[in-house]
């Protein structure tokens, strides 16, 4: 077996120089009436063999590079730049290990350093820790930081939360003893989140745009949650937004969550992703997560370290702030190469792209008979409405070679109100040939 | 060589990423247009390329060096996984595409499932946790559900001393008391002292198995049978499975659930601390509450199951744990890992494993110190400071002193209790000759830190990019973030 | 653009830095009427764009792994493992420079030593270099060479070796003054080159397994060349053939050179290759190309170093051995991966997967009616005599999908006693089914 | 840390690469099956990984830091260049698949032809060489070959003094006389001692422009004419075309043929020392005799033309430099590098390689001493050795130094024509910042050297994986490949 070193004499010299006869030896506490002998599956495979058994499922999937893409709602199809793919590679950054210690991790350590850096100035908020698992589990993780500031116990989610966010949050928060009001579906952003916020309100959770597209602007939201003695929590799942919209930190958020995949990582079916976390420096030693800080080594020179572990789970144990232990450190490595290679030049930019892409599709799309736009604002993800089922009709599209978008129903299912709406994403990656492309395809699906 | 922060070097009007400026359009951003400054410099790529490259070499890597780490099982990437994480119908596939454009995608999450059940003896699985972290929190999630299920309302749930501090921290964090069982002298659990802890009110035991000090719980099958006849569940950390691949099923153990570690057990890269991947196994008991989604065999097809709508008789999700589906780029690399070894090479790597740690153990047996006596160990060796008394060396000082033997420390003072603790795991990874150097070296050192030369331990690490770093300052006025230096500072800095 | 990393603020102040008010002052020197002012070519285009491009290139392309694969006639479809494409890829090798400086570059020298092992242990030979740029390249260079060495101007080509590589010998030689006797074409090995090695010849160049398949014994051309003072220089282009038959250094070669690509390298359209170059000990001073030896520095450590470069043109000049100056460095490397991985243990085996594989197809493909099989002895190559022009055969084949071999027509244009023989080639790439459906698609096609 | 030859660590029996064996059949090798062991230890795949990255440890990288190599250009490889290279369309494409299966393979070798014709300003392009010196050697048998095509015997060819050695190597290999031409005092050629040279006999002058000093031949006009009007030819060394690129065409200052290095001005990796690639442009003089294959343009669609069967009238190649059809690895980076600047990129970054070695120039005039007095060069700066007279310090420790403050030596010695030559080429890849340290670096050693500091010179490096290397050892008895240590010394080593 190529991964393992030993030969047979090897292994004979070992076990002579342990002391024992054989190798079951070395497992003799495992009761006798217990122990396995040979599983029922294949035996070891050489590369070629694995590459044919796994390039067959691969190929039975429909690659996003490959038509015509358009999908979104939380994850988006964006070019990553062959630099970030090399460099996350690297033997020193892929394989190694948690910074733990920081004499000969000064590499992971600084990136992070730089990561958390550039998440609190795209926020704009004061700080960010190392990264979360995903936007989503950021989400639920800002909630219970929240009852632990206010000392609060109820959550109340915006109907343009993405509803796996939302689902993510009313799995885990009553379980820890809490409540959450969570909102209707908010396909029009009409809601009236305000009303619902109130003395018991330990924080309320808003994304934007939201998971319809919809810009909602925070700042009311914010004021009236703090009013209350409550938190706002601002969630994102497309980071290239901030490129060009107000920073959630400028418009009154406690806490900013979201989802980073778009800058350095791939769409992988769903993960893994890299989950952004920041807040405001007084509320610090109650964040979750790794953070990375400054400090000086015995000869006084700049380095870096985890720290404020005392609020980890290794330290702490069931009076930890969170049971996280591993974070996103590659994908954030990748968020953060990305990042760099971009700038607030090339952010911008991408951003502007992103949306004049979007509002080029936009205004097609709804030129279409029947086809109505529901937004008024949005960045690079739209919601039409169309005549008929959406899931029936990009099932049709796909016959034709476009991946169209996410019906609502694919996220908020046996709602016959939203049975009707396709979420629409358009990114830099989309040409005007892809759009034109999609606009025949839904013309003649329509006809 | 000193590297700078990007933020020191990178102009505001650089950019590594050429795009064109989209034509003229009407933009739809409202009221909430970007008023603020990004404040984010760029580097060009050529400055992109080498500040990362020059970061990467101030880090220690399985690919450099051993790492004898303990419970945390660092071993040998495959970059044929790489490879294969980066196949286009697996890492460019969205988790919303039409599910008729991802049949391989789910029939690679049903394969890896049923991989992970036959070598666990389970019945049913949750690929969707991110971590081992969230897989504890995954299971303990189930549990919580099958008890309320039931109309129960156990609150208690016990934790060996020896567990790691994931194991606390998550019963804590759904709302569950913990309650310590004390550990025997040589570190495993002894199933009177969890017999004297049960009562209505315990919901769930949390065992790792092998345990932290390296020894397999002999007593795992009374300690099962015990928590069931109580009424409550066991849970395993499955931090340690990839000792016992192939040598023992956890079901047949009587475990209710288990998180698999893919970056331990199977060898997902560790990439500085993430991403991991930690699907949970579950037993009968607890197989209708796996969380959504899940994947529901229909005869040889495999079904993704997204929702609540989609639910079949007897299937009671307690929810989800995360959106989406889960760590699919750890799934493929772990499948493609399953794959090379094989039933066999699976089970010759746990054997491999575990006669690795033993050989490190025999190699060192007569100048360190075990804290159970020198028995047989299963994939790691765990050692304590009684060796180091009265030489004024410290665990933390003989762990660094390893830095600059090349060498990444060991895992140091866990298990919490053993005094000093120092617990080595070398993985299947490493060749006679790689150990044979580390055990050389470690002989070496312990016999200098016995012979009282201090200055080669307290001083330690000389030859790393940092000595050691002031932890404290870092922890006692935070400094998360790069901040501009003020005027006065430049005017001082560059005098 | 995103490979010039100055800002134009950055170009200001170095101007003014060097003293002058303008780039154009830098090339003055450049006659005025000379300089160009834009070259008629498309504007820098960003990685999505050129990705494009490229990729509808490639995508014109028919890749050897998409299809049952058999063409071989001096490159080989090949499994390279992931290790290697990883490691060659590493920064460190990838951008690092030429060895001069032994100090820093220690990694790539030890590599090249390897390397030299490697190739002399598989060749039988007593030393090897540091590589050449490929087989046909090291060929003339091995005649030039063996000019030197005995003084003479004569080189006999076997009618086995590869007609590239003869034109290549053919093509150089003469305009060094040299004489060339080429055997004809020799499909059947039945050439006599003994008679045609007299006290003239310098050397005699055979290639083996040759260019038509067939193993070619050795011993009795370098007995006859050695009886009159010339040297045999034995190629080869399948260097996994030395995997299982026995090398030239046994067989009494007194300089082997062949191509490396089989291990660790790509197809890549025909380059870049790697090529080896062997000979006896005594010979190494007037070998061409780069040799790295063992030494020691200044504190008595094992190091590496270019060696011998006396030889080489930098400090030789018109007295140098060769004008060459690069080699093949990153494809020795990978050839040296390879190689480690596989050990002898590896080598071996793959080498009886790729003869087993080939003498699988070969007799399924003389069962044809009308197929003739040319090959008494083979590697994993042959020849076959088809019922009609070669050259066209394949391209019906082409159209049902297999790419069946090489036309000998195709080395040998316009010779009609060649027209009807395909080179066929099989290597561990072949499943049973690749085999079936060339078997198939021949049967259908001659039918 | 030290790292073993793999013939030390490896073990027959061991393979890092999985194959089954093939089922029973009848080999067909005849009698010549191998006898001989082969006698190649192999390792698994994790020491492999482990052995090669450490040993890649050991190296200094262009993505680690700045090579101020003059005439070696080591510019920024974009890794987007690589991953092009593996398009499985570009790097799965046999060179004798048939035409009509790699259309875009051809399509690809016209497209870079034509933009080599169009920076070049010339007619026809040999694509086929392999590296630099074999693209000399393809553009000097052209012209061998269009004098005999006019029966005509010239035997010399011209070579500066300031020439690389690859040139008169080049003239010398196919039978040429070389005949030195001496240089003016700054290193550029006097166009009357060119003419003073000319003769009947007379073939070609191998005139490099930029020449090796940094300047561009001001003259080259003139003596491109004096040479033409010989009846000779103009080769260019196109070693320093990546400073004129977009600035000057070679076509319009009388060149008849110029190798152009890709990895030199298009940035193919030099991947420790080749492959390279070196193109071959001819003027319409010599077009006629571009060797084999080339590729025809017939309309809009390229034909490659492979052997003399397939000629057209007109088509005279003098044969073939190698089998099959040059390098097209390297064909598509230098593509995929020359889309990615396009014209307007490709200009700028001649003006920055020039912008920024005259920046290093402005940098260190006061310091150092430069032979041709402080005067504007192009994208190389060439200082001599007189600032370091009476100090003690050679060119060569100075350069040593240099190692031990991180950075890679620049040219040393040559070219010829100057005294303890430095030539320092920074390539527009380096930013200000870079340049900056640089120079700082430059400053600080040129102080140390005059301060008379001489261990600090003397004995660098020391900072690097070696100390100086005995060479005169390695040549004098070379030890080219590992030998098994006899019996005796093992039992040595042992003690």
């Amino acid at each position: 077996m190529r991964y393992l070193p030993h030969s047979d004499a090897d292994r004979q010299a070992m076990l002579a120089a342990i002391g024992v006869g054989s190798i079951d030896d070395l497992f003799a506490d495992i009761p006798k009436d217990l122990r396995v002998h040979g599983l029922d599956l294949p035996r070891a495979a050489g590369e070629m063999s694995v590459e044919r058994t796994l390039g067959r499922l691969s190929a039975r999937n429909v690659a996003a590079s490959s038509v015509p893409f358009f999908v979104g709602a939380g994850a988006y199809k964006h070019h990553v730049p062959a630099t970030v793919d090399h460099l996350i590679q690297r033997s020193e950054f892929l394989t190694s290990y948690t910074p733990y210690q920081p004499e000969i991790t000064q590499g992971t350590l600084q990136v992070l350093f730089e990561f958390q850096t550039q998440i609190a100035h795209l926020t704009g908020m004061e700080v960010a820790n190392a990264s979360m698992y995903d936007g989503s589990t950021a989400t639920v993780e800002a909630v219970l930081m929240a009852h632990r500031l206010t000392k609060r116990k109820k959550a109340v989610l915006s109907g343009g939360l993405h509803p796996q966010y939302r689902a993510v949050v009313e799995s885990l928060s009553p379980m820890a003893g809490d409540t959450v009001e969570a909102l209707p579906a908010d396909p029009d952003a009409t809601e009236d989140i305000l009303a619902s916020i109130d003395a018991e309100t330990s924080c309320v959770v808003v994304q934007s745009p939201s998971v319809y597209g919809h810009l909602i602007d925070l700042a009311p939201i914010a004021a009236k949650a703090h009013e209350v003695g409550a938190l706002l929590i601002a969630v994102f799942t497309e980071v290239v937004s901030l490129g060009l919209i107000e920073p959630p930190g400028a418009q009154g958020a406690d806490i900013v969550v979201g989802e980073g995949q778009s800058i350095g990582n791939a769409l992988s079916f769903g993960g893994p992703y890299v989950g952004l976390f920041a807040t405001r420096q007084k509320f610090v030693r109650q964040m979750p997560g790794r953070l990375c800080g400054e400090t000086v080594d015995a000869e006084g020179r700049r380095g870096f370290v985890l720290t404020l572990s005392t609020r980890e789970q290794h330290i702490r144990r069931d009076k930890a702030t969170s049971n996280i232990c591993t974070n996103s450190g590659l994908c954030a490595l990748a968020f953060t190469i990305h990042m760099t290679l971009l700038g607030q030049t090339g952010l911008a930019r991408l951003a502007r792209i992103n949306h004049a892409n979007a509002v080029k599709l936009a205004e097609s799309l709804s030129a279409l008979p029947g086809v109505t736009l529901l937004n008024d604002s949005f960045f690079n993800e739209f919601t039409i409405r169309l005549p008929g089922n959406a899931a029936d009709i990009v099932e049709r599209l796909v016959a034709k070679g476009v991946l169209a978008g996410v019906p609502a129903s694919r996220l908020e299912p046996g709602k016959a109100e939203l049975a009707d709406l396709l979420i629409v994403a358009s990114t830099e990656v989309n040409s005007d040939d892809d759009r034109a492309a999609f606009v025949a395809a839904l013309s003649e699906v329509l006809a | 060589i000193e590297e700078a922060l990007l933020f020191e070097v990178g102009r505001d009007d650089v950019t590594g990423v050429d795009l064109d400026e989209p034509a003229e359009f009407t933009p739809r951003l409202g009221k909430l247009a970007r008023q603020q400054p990004i404040d984010l410099p760029g580097l060009s790529e050529p400055e992109t390329m080498r500040h990362y490259v020059r970061l990467s070499q101030k880090n220690y890597s399985i690919d450099s060096g051993l790492y004898p780490l303990g419970s945390c099982t660092m071993k040998h990437n495959p970059r044929l996984n790489e490879k294969m994480a980066r196949l286009p119908g697996i890492g460019d596939v969205h988790p919303l595409q039409p599910l008729s454009t991802v049949g391989g995608a789910v029939e690679l999450m049903a394969e890896l499932g049923r991989w992970l059940l036959e070598m666990t003896g389970m019945t049913s699985v949750a690929l969707s946790p991110k971590a081992g972290a969230h897989g504890e929190l995954c299971g303990m999630m189930a549990i919580k559900a099958a008890i309320a299920a039931k109309g129960e309302t156990r609150n208690i749930v016990l934790v060996p001393e020896s567990a790691h501090g994931t194991n606390p921290a998550t019963a804590a964090l759904i709302g569950f008391k913990v309650v310590t069982v004390p550990a025997r002298a040589d570190g495993t659990v002894d199933p009177e002292a969890v017999k004297a802890l049960l009562s209505p009110d315990v919901a769930a035991i949390m065992l790792t198995n092998p345990n932290t000090c390296g020894l397999f719980e002999r007593d795992v099958v009374e300690i099962a049978a015990a928590i069931h006849a109580a009424g409550a569940y066991f849970y395993c950390d499955g931090a340690n499975f990839n000792a016992i691949v192939g040598k023992a099923k956890v079901g047949e153990l009587g475990v209710d659930a288990m998180h698999i570690n893919l970056h331990k057990t199977f060898s997902t890269p560790h990439g500085g601390g993430g991403p991991g991947a930690g699907p949970v196994v579950l037993s009968e008991r607890l197989a209708a509450f796996a969380p959504l989604p899940f994947i529901r065999m229909e005869g040889n097809d495999p079904v993704l199951v997204e929702s609540e709508a989609a639910l079949k008789p007897g299937e009671t999700p307690f929810g989800r744990m995360t959106a989406f589906h889960g760590q699919m780029g750890m799934f493929v690399r772990a499948l493609s890992y399953m794959l090379s070894h094989g039933s066999d090479g699976l089970q010759q790597a746990s054997e491999d494993a575990v006669l690795n740690a033993n050989y490190v153990r025999a190699g060192l047996r007569d100048l360190m110190s075990q804290p159970s006596g020198d028995r047989t160990c299963m994939h790691e060796v765990l050692f304590d400071d009684t060796f180091l008394e009265g030489s004024g060396v410290s665990t933390l000082d003989f762990a660094k002193a390893m830095i600059d033997e090349g060498y990444h420390p060991m895992t140091m003072y866990f298990p919490l209790v053993v005094h000093g603790a120092m617990l080595i795991e070398p993985t299947e990874s490493e060749s006679k000759a790689s150990l044979d150097l580390f055990i050389a070296t470690l002989r070496d050192l312990v016999m200098k830190a016995k012979a009282g030369d201090l200055e080669r331990f307290e001083q330690a690490p000389r030859y790393a990019p940092r000595r050691r770093l002031d932890e404290t300052r870092a922890a006692r006025s935070p400094k998360l973030k790069w901040e501009k230096p003020e005027p006065w500072a430049e005017a001082a800095a560059a005098e």
